[in-house]
């Protein structure tokens, strides 16, 4: 049954405040809902990739995390926290530790899709009883906005700039969560804050599985998405809603759509809020507003085949 | 229980780091034995404004707790119980989220002349 | 209890890390280590080791994954050469500020490129100011004997130190030799049960590692590091010591081979310091007197150790089995040199730049080293002080 | 110091066992109390293409690694590659030990040496029949004994059996058929 947020409420907290993340940072209330799903008698120990969440969180001689951490570098998060897994089961299985520990490694999409991925592939495959969980903003926020190969197609970053001759990232976004899956491990899962249930009920289930599991969470960046910072909630909601951010889960490799928007929204709504979206809203970028809509539509169609749904034309 | 109680207390009852240590007494390899001691460190001064609780309109739904980037929101037997005003940084998140409105920003101009005029009524 | 047997370099490795029974290895194959990956796997699949093998996808991730371990609390060890050591170049540097006793032999094979599988110097000459203690090994024995004392080095707790443990490829790697090896309970009593000063899996006093430090604190971390390998001489020393009680072979920081009334001096690591000892012999024979000074520990450099080894010679060449295009030189001979300042009594110092992708010292070139040597004493003077032995010019 | 160090190069082509056969020898030799040094040279070739192992053997510790220059003696597992490399820097006293059903004198012609003494055996049929396949390295260490009288064929026996007995435990119609080469090549060897 799912817990009460007047039950949740009094879970330890595992990152406290006076972090140094920047006010209405995504990445606090998810590494917060992420780790809430955790008992108080459970001991976690958490792996950290380089970035906005590592170096805000652990400035000498302050640390958020009300558990065992390790940071080592950008892009091993998950090699790091597989070497503490195996670890873990060298010692107990040599009558050398009596405690029980789960493991989970945060990562931004810097750190996951792009630098970290062959770590987190390798850690994957080998079946490590890990959760890795990649906090998605879609850009290098820590150095300053670059694109990765999460950032969504149209975005201006400060390597996929809007300009006058090509207006932001010119490429669709990597499908994450599908490659994952492609290791045929115990769990995947793509959620979004603005549903916290839904997050709650992913992270209890990816602690849960017997082996790896990753969660995609959509966190988003004040600064680098440039919306009204304490409308994240609402925004994250209309990734969701637009379809831009599908809710799903891949369990021993049957695929599962947790929600399907009721209605059919443009994903204009999920844009417009936006100022890294603002030049598709300009005069002579309509071909490009069409090409994001046609790449939302399409990786949608392909989301509703994997989970043997109907197919759903858009309305035009 | 609340973050800042529980760690303040870890990171002052031992030696403190601070920056006027030498070699030998800092921690080896800048590791940190005290988890959560950053609620030693306050961040509340990055709030330009602050969140308000309106007691009569709150329903202790808690969503302001689930959505706090810093773990600000201090409840108390699964109820409101205050803002944490040491680590809250006024990002706004929490008065955007509830569900009766019984969050109001205020900008922290506000609340100094409010307290000054308070203090020239007395 | 000593046995005598005959294996190659790898061999020796492998039966050194089955002896000492680390909790977690993590490794990834690179010719030509290979053959230690490939045999501590048999030992983890026969039961001959409680250790948990993690099969990595890359020596970033061996040597992340044994970071984890260590820091986790367990005894955790890597293995790798070349471009496996390059690949691992950014977390052995974290290895080392993280302060953990990881040991990892490296059989020593050239940097591609071109692309080249044998023998040279320059993967450990790319880790040399990261951080790590590294020992280096004439033979199979010296590689087998310093795999287990680097345990006690690395574990000490002055120390808290990464230490490599080096061995040249194919030479000694591949290469069948004779040595002692002992019985798998000295081995285990000689190196304890590990007890970690701070593990990530302890309930009763969690940790936080590898944390973000500014510029009021790193500085005063790195000095810790400095001091560590500065501690680290004294506890290579100690441990030297301490195994001549079990093996019968003494260890030190240098070895000084016919040095005493020496005139003359090659200073040479690894397998070539065996092949200089040879005709260093030879030589003697014919009344020369001539002496080689092998270096054990190169991290931390002994500086005071070849000092005094090297006050009373007239003349040093220095063999450096790797190039850092400084145009100065080989990086031993900087430090060699270096060491030798302040006798002020004059010493000749020459560099020769050898065998670079694993080609073949030859008796009859160390013979030409000491030849030099003869000379530059007899003329007083040193020009060309960077020699390229053996080089098509 | 090479008056105490004998040194041994073998010549064969990858995949006939060159290197094993100069680790096994190696092998055998340390349990016969003596110092050894067993290696190959690598290079990036596969089956097929020429290669070189060597050994050294001596009764006091070998310090030198250098590869061998000047070899006592020379064991070719195959014939096709006699010619100017198996000679090269052998001294006048040289053995050659060759897999090849050619005389001694056969192959003192078509090596073009005055000195030396030449030994050859038909390694190639020897190990066809008793070990089954055409595995010359076993049946030319038996030749090799016998070549050179470096030690008693006995001994050796005895030892070459412990080193079969630790690799082939499962199998004890391999050790059989290995012992059974090297004793018919040891009785089979022709010298001039």
């Amino acid at each position: 049954m799912m817990a009460t947020l007047k039950e949740l409420a009094q879970v330890e907290e595992r990152f406290v405040g006076g972090h140094r993340l920047c006010a209405g940072c995504g990445h606090g209330i998810s590494v917060r809902m992420v780790l809430n799903a955790l008992e108080n008698d459970e001991n976690v120990v958490v792996g950290c990739a380089t970035g906005c969440l590592e170096v805000a969180s652990t400035i000498y001689p302050y640390t958020a995390w009300n558990c065992s951490f390790i940071h080592n570098a950008f892009e091993n998060a998950a090699a790091t926290i597989s070497g503490v897994e195996a670890a873990y089961r060298s010692l107990k299985k040599q009558g050398k530790l009596k405690d029980d520990f789960k493991f989970v490694a945060f990562g931004g999409d810097g750190g996951t899709y792009d630098i970290g991925l062959q770590s987190l592939s390798g850690a994957m495959e080998r079946g490590h009883k890990m959760v890795y969980v990649c906090l998605d903003n879609g850009a290098y926020m820590n150095t300053g906005i670059q694109r990765s190969s999460a950032t969504p197609i149209g975005a201006d970053t400060t390597t996929s700039p809007a300009g006058k001759v090509i207006p932001g990232k010119q490429q669709p976004r990597k499908d994450l969560a599908a490659l994952i899956a492609a290791h045929n491990i115990p769990y995947v899962a793509q959620t979004a804050i603005s549903n916290w249930q839904d997050v709650h009920k992913k992270a209890k289930k990816a602690f849960e599985v017997d082996g790896p599991a990753f969660i995609n969470i959509l966190s988003p960046c004040p600064r680098g998405w440039r919306y009204n910072t304490p409308d994240i909630v609402d925004l994250v909601k209309k990734a969701v809603e637009t379809r831009f951010w599908p809710l799903y889960e891949v369990e021993d490799g049957k695929w599962k759509l947790n929600s399907k928007p009721k209605k059919y929204v443009s994903v204009e709504e999920f844009l417009k809020p936006q100022g890294r979206f603002k030049h598709v809203f300009a005069p002579g970028n309509e071909d490009l507003l069409k090409r994001i809509q046609e790449e939302v539509d399409k990786q949608w169609l392909a989301l509703l085949e994997r989970c043997g749904e109907e197919p759903e034309l858009p309305p035009r | 229980m609340t973050p800042s109680d529980k760690n303040l207390s870890q990171c002052c009852s031992s030696k403190c780091i601070s920056p006027d240590m030498n070699w030998k007494e800092l921690t080896k390899a800048g590791n940190i034995y005290t988890p959560g001691n950053a609620s030693a460190y306050e961040t509340g001064d990055w709030r330009t404004i602050r969140p308000v609780w309106d007691e009569e309109r709150c329903i202790h739904c808690l969503i302001c707790w689930r959505y706090c980037p810093d773990a600000s929101i201090i409840s108390t037997g699964g109820k409101f119980d205050s803002f944490d005003y040491k680590h809250c940084k006024g990002c706004g998140i929490c008065a955007n989220v509830c569900p009766t409105h019984a969050i109001e920003m205020i900008s922290e101009d506000e609340i100094e002349k409010q307290k000054e005029a308070k203090k020239d009524e007395e | 209890m000593k046995n005598k047997v005959a294996l190659t370099g790898n061999e020796a490795v492998a039966q050194a890390m089955r002896q000492i029974n680390p909790d977690v290895v993590a490794a990834y194959p690179i010719t030509p280590s290979t053959e230690v990956v490939q045999m501590f796997s048999s030992f983890v699949a026969n039961g001959k080791v409680d250790t948990e093998f993690v099969t990595v996808e890359s020596e970033h991730s061996a040597m992340s994954a044994t970071m984890g371990a260590s820091a986790a609390g367990a005894r955790a060890m890597t293995c790798t050469s070349s471009q496996g050591l390059a690949y691992m170049f950014e977390v052995v540097y974290v290895a080392a500020s993280m302060r953990l006793p990881i040991v990892f032999p490296v059989a020593n094979r050239a940097l591609s490129g071109p692309i080249n599988i044998h023998c040279d110097h320059s993967d450990a000459m790319g880790i040399k100011q990261a951080g790590v203690i590294q020992l280096f090994s004439e033979n199979a024995q010296e590689a087998y004997d310093n795999m287990i004392q680097a345990i006690r080095i690395a574990e000490h707790p002055d120390v808290q130190l990464p230490v490599s443990v080096n061995y040249d490829g194919f030479i000694t790697s591949h290469a069948l030799d004779v040595l002692e090896i002992l019985d798998d309970e000295t081995v285990r009593n000689f190196i304890g049960v590990y007890k970690p000063h701070e593990a990530l899996l302890n309930v009763n006093k969690p940790v936080s590692m590898g944390n973000f430090d500014m510029y009021d604190y790193y500085f005063e971390h790195k000095y810790q590091q400095v001091a560590a390998m500065e501690a680290a001489k004294r506890v290579i020393e100690e441990v030297g010591k301490e195994y001549a009680k079990i093996s019968g072979r003494n260890y030190g920081l240098v070895d000084a081979y016919k040095l005493d009334d020496a005139d003359m001096a090659v200073v040479v690591m690894n397998s070539a310091a065996g092949s200089s000892k040879g005709v260093c012999d030879e030589l003697r024979a014919k009344g020369l007197k001539v002496g080689v000074l092998k270096p054990r520990a190169f991290r931390p450099f002994p500086h005071e150790a070849i000092a005094d080894a090297l006050k009373g010679v007239k003349a040093v060449a220095v063999l450096d089995r790797a190039e850092t295009f400084s145009t100065l030189g080989g990086p031993m001979f900087a430090d060699v040199r270096n060491s030798l300042y302040d006798l002020k009594n004059d010493i000749k110092v020459v560099n020769y730049v050898y065998g670079l992708g694993g080609r073949d010292l030859r008796l009859e070139d160390v013979e030409q080293i000491y030849s030099d040597l003869d000379d530059i004493i007899k003329t007083g003077k040193v020009d060309n002080f960077v020699r390229y032995l053996g080089l098509r010019e | 110091m090479s008056e105490k160090v004998l040194e041994i190069r073998w010549h064969g082509r990858g995949g006939q066992g060159a290197k094993t056969a100069a680790l096994m020898l190696a092998e055998t030799v340390a349990q016969m109390g003596k110092y050894v040094q067993g290696f190959p040279e690598y290079g990036p070739e596969r089956m097929g293409a020429p290669i070189l192992a060597f050994n050294r053997i001596s009764d006091e510790p070998i310090h030198i690694h250098s590869n061998v220059i000047n070899p006592d003696i020379v064991i070719v597992l195959d014939a096709t590659l006699l010619g100017e490399k198996v000679t090269a820097g052998v001294p006048e006293d040289g053995i050659y030990i060759v897999n090849t059903t050619k005389t001694p004198q056969e192959v003192r012609k078509k090596l073009n040496i005055k000195g030396g003494k030449i030994f050859t055996v038909d390694a190639n049929q020897i190990s066809l029949d008793t070990i089954g396949r055409v595995i010359p390295n076993t049946p030319l260490m038996g030749a090799f004994v016998k070549a050179t009288g470096l030690m008693s064929y006995d001994e050796f026996i005895e030892n070459v059996k412990g080193e079969l007995e630790k690799k082939f435990k499962t199998k004890p119609e391999v050790i059989a058929g290995n012992i059974k080469a090297i004793e018919r090549a040891y009785q089979e060897v022709k010298g001039e």
